[in-house]
């Protein structure tokens, strides 16, 4: 019944084929196409989210793609809760900013181009979701990569945009190298592509533990490179290049949560595996932490909420890793939406100002109120401000860490929640309030078109209301929607919903203090810790120290193979052989000549000495022919007479 | 008392001396004559069997007739070459004629 | 059998012609040696009549003497001044020459003596020239046409051969 | 017998270079023409070739058989299976292009030249065609020939140097692979060079016998896929050829190799392929990961891709060394996918270097904005080349990662390494050449010319077809690979 699902990715692939190959130059009309495309998609989501909740059994269609023996590559689709909801939130983001780009990417040069790329991306990206095997899902996600890429490098004329789109591709492609070899590991010990099957084998003891160890944890590592978790996370800021609606759509809401997915999707296998679970938690909470720190002092306001999407990403792993399936793939689902309206904010307000630097901003509030308001309302949210969405994705976060043994998620996960309060408040009072501080671009500055503000109203109304599927006291929540194994019930903690919400509150205020009204200068306390704020602003210093360690290596290793060995030694090598082919010709040459051709000349020149000594008989001189005939009659006759 | 042997005598002593010549000489025209001598010993000794062998046939005169005839011819034949040879060698001695030498 | 007056003409003529052939193979002088040359003939043709043969003497002076020896002087005088350096010749390879020689001659003498010839005691024909011509013309004229056209070719050769061009 | 198809599609060329050399000096246009016709030809024979196999069957097909020298045991005996089907349908494409290619590429000796190219399809043609290793040998010397001259006299740089570097080279090679034939025809009773033949006698020879043999036709086919460390006259030979040329040794060359593997090493040698696996394997990997790296320090457009075809040559010895279906369909499909991708990045090469005369990757920049249908193009099949998914590259990678897993549990972990240094590699040239800024030096270039992208199109729609349908040639050679390895793990 819901084999028509397959139309949901099938759309916008169709409408990038038409951009590409028909309506190019005619930039509205692609515009639309893609726009409907991918609308309709969302419909057609809305219709599968719809039947699942009515039958929330899992349903699989699926065709085979590649039959050899021993290897069968089938191609299909899953539909189960965790696929309805992922479908809903890319279709409903991707269309928001499919329709936010018509007023961004306003009179760009390569407008229909954008639009290709939007809808391939969604095209991949919902492939990416339905994917029930391995196979597809790997496909989609180099997809999705490829897509991330060509859109980050979009205005590729800029050095620092291709830069990042490179370094975007190269990064998670490293990540996709343990996603290779996890799959490599894992579907040879269960011998199916299949999610279900090889779920199946994992639940029924099949793969030996070591190995479904091994497996989940370079498998996770797939989910790190695309999540953009520590230690790869530093091409997503560096993503923030691209132009904004693209980093809303792919940066923050949908792409980088599909290694939080992918995690979720293969649960069972961590579940399985125990210290796999304990390696994705750890790298969540330390991404989490390290991100949101990072977050505290940056300058450029699509930086700071791509440390914060780090941040919050690395939120949604440590859950995972801790168990929590509901809970993080709640997280997902609130995370979208305001985290896509806070970067359509801020491309709102970029492209009011022209500027990245939040320095360079401030007091925009009245003129762009619309815009200052919903941003103010995503802020919040992110913040887990009862009773936003994000308060009650975030809750059940701390309550399923508050389960674990070791407090110490429990700890980050709070600190990194008042940390995420402050640095998006830090954002709003320096960009909407205070003085303008560049007065040229403050006149310049305006409200955005309704194309652009629509979308972002209808996202705040779903940062707000969204979380609310999962409030704890309803009964057939999301708890008991998308769940694993069993429907978890996200009892309310009183003590934790305080504390976190004291928390976030104090971070506001802190960021009020400093940055409103000026009570505690951040300046003083740059001079106070100079130490902690630089490695803050240099990131940790991840970017340089992958420079020494692995970038230059790795080009001095190439630069080494190629002029020291290839052709240093494995070609020098070959010429030498054939130099000394031609030496060992040589020396044959003068053994032919001066052996073998000395004894076939010694005897030829043994008979010319013979012959020029001989020929001296030879005198011309018929007289001494004639003596020597008749000295030899003489000596016949004599013979004869003797 | 004459008989054949003093004739063939004679005509060997005359041979050897054409011999002789014809290995010592150095002028052409002085080994054609040594030549011209053989040729007459050879003839002394037909005649000679003729007269004492088949005094009657008169065989061994024709031939020498016949041996005339082939000398005059010879020397005929010789004579000219000798004159080739003194036009293009600016002489007659043979020890400069030695060109079939190596 | 000759005797008498024949057995001392035969040997008056031996000595010419011996004395007169070594002359002709020793002299310096090669126009004497030509001159000497003649007179060797003339001996021989004197055997010839000894051995009564008169029709060969006849032919000896007439085509020797008279012919060939002209010729040589002839071709003498045509390669040479007389009387100048060139004239002159010279022998070499004498002594193993003569050893040859000598050493032919004695085996030769040798074997003559050795042998025995079938003697015929017929009075020799007298009427030769005309028994020679008879024989010419009938039983040898083949080989006689012959030696004319080897005659003829030969003169013809000479012309082209010694002719200037 | 009936149509005599294999031989029709070898001696075609054969007679149009005939044809060609007929023709009277300077008339360049009528050659071109000609050429092209005669190898158009090979070209819908081959569609005929590829709509009449049955790939149910791991059976020769297309059997053309009869005495040849009788009394040496040599047979004229073409025939074609799954695994020379697809090659020789490549072969005659790319022939194809190549010749509608070098149209404009190529303005001096053009008689000679089209001469020589039709021979090389003749040798090619015969060697995916020919079951006999007289016959075999024959054609895989005949290649050498051709090619020594065409890169020699229509060459760029130091062509000499690079065409008697390849000669010599292929021609050491070839050299063992005679030794190998020669003992096989001396120790099997009866003697005979039938390859079919030889391939159920061979497995009953004593293993040392088996294990040199191998060794020997290792070499020949090593220097000709290249394998590590005989690759070095490859990017020598690949950079100073001209285009059409570079196109079909990377392109159909190359295969000949590992063709040369799957038809004759492995086969007949069960013992030798389990003795080497690991050595193989090994080297595969050094392949794949040294190749990629040696890529990265590339200067050269056209020596960064003849240095991937190293590196992409060591997926198809990996697939194979595994001797697993997935491991050599995976191959296969290699051998199949960097014919086309590799193919289609000299031309494009090609095209760039007629119009820039450079080759210069640091040269270039920002050439999207200039030439947006070139770039795309170019982009499009970089992506190919670096396995993404959707395109024929990806499928043939990841077969044979999941063929040859199994086999070489830390082998293949660490070949995947050479996918991420692809990336980088071809990513870096993209950007090198076709985003950032545009170098207005190159103000006067012009965009690609309809002619040159019908040589390319073929390729890409094939490239993407197979990405997207791989079960056609899947189906193809199912059943010969299942033979295949059916053989070599007697």
């Amino acid at each position: 019944m819901l084999s028509f699902a397959w139309i949901i990715p099938l759309l916008p692939l169709l409408a990038f084929i038409t951009i590409v190959f028909f309506t190019r130059r005619n930039q509205k009309l692609s515009s639309l196409i893609s726009i409907g495309a991918i609308c309709l998609s969302w419909i057609f989501s809305v219709i599968v989210i719809a039947s699942v909740l009515k039958n929330p059994v899992p349903s699989e269609f699926e065709f085979t793609w590649l039959n050899l023996m021993g290897f069968q590559v089938k191609m299909g689709i899953l539909i189960d809760s965790l696929t309805a909801i992922m479908l809903f939130v890319v279709c409903t983001v991707s269309s928001l900013v499919h329709i936010y780009s018509v007023g961004y990417m306003q009179g760009d040069p390569r407008f229909s181009r954008f639009f290709s790329f939007l809808s391939l991306f969604s095209f991949s990206m919902l492939g990416l979701v339905l994917a029930n095997n391995f196979v597809e899902i790997f496909v989609f996600w180099e997809l999705v990569g490829l897509t991330s890429y060509l859109l980050i490098g979009f205005w590729f004329e800029k050095k620092t945009a291709s830069d990042a789109g490179k370094k975007a591709f190269i990064t998670t492609r490293t990540g996709d190298l343990g996603f290779i070899v996890g799959i490599l590991i894992l579907t040879t010990a269960a011998g199916t592509f299949n999610f279900r099957e090889m779920f199946h084998a994992v639940e029924t003891g099949q793969i030996p533990f070591g190995i479904l160890t091994l497996g989940a944890i370079f498998l996770f590592a797939g989910a790190v490179g695309k999540s953009a978790q520590f230690p790869l996370h530093v091409w997503l800021p560096d993503a923030m290049e691209g132009p904004t609606p693209v980093s809303a759509l792919i940066h923050a809401a949908t792409m980088v949560a599909a290694g939080v997915y992918l995690v979720a999707r293969t649960m069972t296998i961590y579940l399985a595996a125990p210290n796999a679970a304990l390696v994705v938690a750890s790298i969540g909470c330390i991404t989490a932490f390290m991100a949101a720190s990072i977050g505290l002092v940056q300058n450029d306001i699509k930086r700071v909420l791509a440390y914060s999407t780090i941040s919050q990403l690395g939120y949604m792993i440590m859950v995972l890793g801790l168990g929590g399936y509901t809970a993080g793939t709640f997280h997902l689902y609130t995370h979208a939406f305001f985290k896509a309206l806070l970067f359509l904010g801020a491309g709102s307000v970029i492209h009011a100002t022209q500027t990245n630097d939040i320095w360079e901003m401030g007091g925009l509030y009245p003129k762009m109120k619309i815009t200052a308001i919903t941003f103010i309302i995503a802020s919040l949210s992110i913040a887990g401000i009862f009773p936003l969405s994000g308060f009650w994705s975030k809750d059940e976060i701390l309550t399923v860490a508050s389960h674990y043994p070791n407090p110490i998620f429990l700890i980050v996960g709070i600190l990194v929640a008042g940390m995420t309060a402050f640095y998006m408040f830090r954002l709003c009072f320096v960009t909407f309030f205070g003085k303008p501080r560049d007065q040229h671009k403050f006149e310049h500055a305006h409200e955005s078109p309704k194309v652009m503000t629509v979308p972002l109203m209808i996202l705040a109304f779903l940062s707000v209301f969204a979380g609310w599927v999962g409030i704890p006291w309803l009964q057939h929540g999301y708890g008991s929607f998308v769940f694993h194994q069993e429907p978890h019930h996200a009892e309310p903690n009183y003590i934790l919903m305080i504390v976190s919400t004291l928390v976030a509150l104090s971070g506001i205020y802190l960021a009020y203090a400093m940055y409103y009204k000026k009570s505690i200068s951040p300046e003083k306390l740059k001079a106070k810790f100079p130490f902690p704020y630089k490695v803050l602003y240099n990131k940790y210093y991840f970017d340089e120290l992958y420079q020494i360690i692995i970038i230059n290596p790795i080009m001095k290793l190439s630069g080494f193979l190629f002029n020291r060995v290839d052709v240093g030694v494995v070609d020098r090598l070959v010429n030498g052989a054939g130099n000394f082919t031609v030496f060992l010709s040589d020396v044959k040459e003068w053994f032919d000549s001066h052996i073998v051709d000395g004894a076939v000349n010694g005897i030829a020149s043994l008979a010319r000495g013979t012959g020029s000594g001989l020929r001296r008989i030879q005198t011309g001189q018929l007289q001494n022919y004639a003596f020597v005939i008749f000295f030899g009659l003489v000596l016949i006759i004599l013979f004869k007479l003797s | 008392m004459i008989g054949l042997n003093h004739f063939l005598t004679l005509s060997t002593i005359l041979f050897c001396i054409g011999i002789f010549g014809v290995l010592t000489r150095r002028n052409a025209i002085g080994i054609l004559m040594s030549i011209e001598l053989m040729f007459n010993a050879v003839n002394i000794n037909f005649v000679a069997f003729s007269r004492f062998v088949t005094p009657t046939a008169l065989v061994g005169q024709i031939f020498a007739i016949f041996i005339i005839t082939i000398a005059a011819a010879e020397a005929t034949v010789g004579l000219a070459i000798v004159l080739l040879i003194y036009r293009n060698f600016k002489g007659i001695n043979v020890d400069n004629i030695n060109i079939m030498k190596w | 059998m000759l005797t008498g007056v024949s057995e001392a003409v035969y040997y008056i003529l031996a000595a010419i012609i011996i004395g007169s052939g070594v002359m002709v193979v020793s002299m310096k002088n090669i126009f004497h040696s030509a001159l000497f040359l003649v007179l060797c003939f003339f001996g021989v043709a004197g055997i010839y009549i000894l051995l009564s043969a008169e029709f060969i003497a006849a032919v000896q002076v007439l085509i020797y003497v008279g012919a060939i020896t002209i010729l040589m002087i002839f071709a003498i005088m045509l390669t040479a001044r007389l009387y100048s350096a060139q004239i002159k010749q010279s022998n070499e390879q004498v002594v193993p020459g003569l050893i040859i020689v000598s050493a032919l001659l004695v085996i030769t003498i040798f074997a003559l003596s050795k042998t025995t010839w079938k003697l015929s005691s017929q009075a020799p024909e007298t009427q030769t020239v005309a028994e020679i011509g008879k024989l010419l013309m009938t039983t040898y004229v083949l080989p006689f046409e012959i030696v004319s056209v080897v005659l003829l070719s030969a003169l013809i050769g000479a012309i082209v051969i010694a002719r200037r061009d | 017998m009936n149509f005599p198809i294999l031989s029709l599609m070898t001696f075609i060329p054969l007679l149009g270079m005939v044809v060609i050399l007929f023709t009277k000096e300077g008339q360049d246009k009528l050659v071109r023409y000609l050429a092209a016709f005669f190898t158009f030809i090979p070209l819908v024979l081959s569609f005929i070739l590829l709509s009449r196999y049955q790939g149910s069957t791991s059976q020769i097909q297309f059997v053309e058989k009869f005495d040849w020298i009788p009394s040496l045991g040599i047979t004229y005996f073409m025939g074609a299976d799954g695994l020379s089907v697809p090659m020789l349908f490549l072969t005659a494409l790319l022939g194809f292009l190549s010749v509608i290619y070098s149209f404009g590429d190529i303005k001096e000796k053009v008689k000679q030249y089209f001469a020589f190219l039709l021979l090389l399809e003749v040798g090619m043609m015969g060697v995916f065609s020919a079951l006999d290793f007289f016959l075999f040998y024959i054609f895989w010397e005949i290649v050498l020939v051709p090619m020594y001259f065409l890169i020699g006299i229509w060459g760029h740089g130091r062509k000499e140097y690079s065409a008697i570097k390849f000669f010599l080279y292929t021609l050491f090679g070839s050299l063992f692979m005679l030794i190998g034939i020669l003992a096989l025809y001396f120790n099997v009773e009866p003697h005979t060079l039938n390859i079919m033949v030889l391939i159920e006698k061979t497995p009953l020879l004593t293993r040392s016998f088996q294990l040199l043999t191998f060794a020997a036709f290792f070499v020949a086919f090593a220097v000709k896929v290249p394998i590590f460390p005989f690759h070095t006259w490859l990017p020598d030979a690949h950079v100073d050829a001209p285009t059409a040329v570079s196109v079909i040794l990377a392109g159909i060359l190359l295969k000949m190799g590992t063709y040369g593997f799957l038809r004759i090493s492995y086969p007949m040698f069960p013992q030798g392929a389990m003795y080497f696996a690991i050595p193989i394997a090994i080297l595969a990997l050094i392949n794949i990961v040294y190749g990629a790296l040696v890529c990265m320090a590339q200067k050269d457009l056209k020596k960064m891709i003849a240095y991937s075809s190293v590196s992409h040559m060591g997926y198809c010895m990996l697939g194979i060394a595994a001797v697993t279906v997935t491991g050599i369909s995976g191959c296969v499909f290699q051998m199949v996918s960097h014919g086309l991708i590799t193919g289609a990045l000299f031309l494009l090469v090609g095209v760039l270097y007629e119009r820039a005369h450079t080759r210069e990757i640091g040269a270039f920049g920002g050439l999207w904005i200039k030439l947006p249908v070139y770039s795309g193009l170019m982009i499009l099949f970089c992506l190919g080349s670096l396995g993404l998914p959707g395109m024929s590259g990806f499928i043939s990678e990841f077969m044979v990662f999941i063929g040859s897993y199994p086999a070489f549990k830390v082998i293949v972990p660490l070949a995947v390494i050479g996918v991420v240094i692809t990336a980088a590699y071809f990513l870096r040239m993209i950007q090198a050449m076709f985003l950032g800024t545009f170098n207005t030096k190159w103000e006067g270039l012009s965009e690609i010319s309809a002619r040159e992208i019908f040589t390319v199109v073929p390729l890409a729609i094939l490239m993407i077809g197979i990405g997207v349908f791989p079960s056609p040639l899947a189906n193809m050679i199912k059943a010969t690979v299942e033979n295949i390895v059916h053989l070599a793990v007697r």
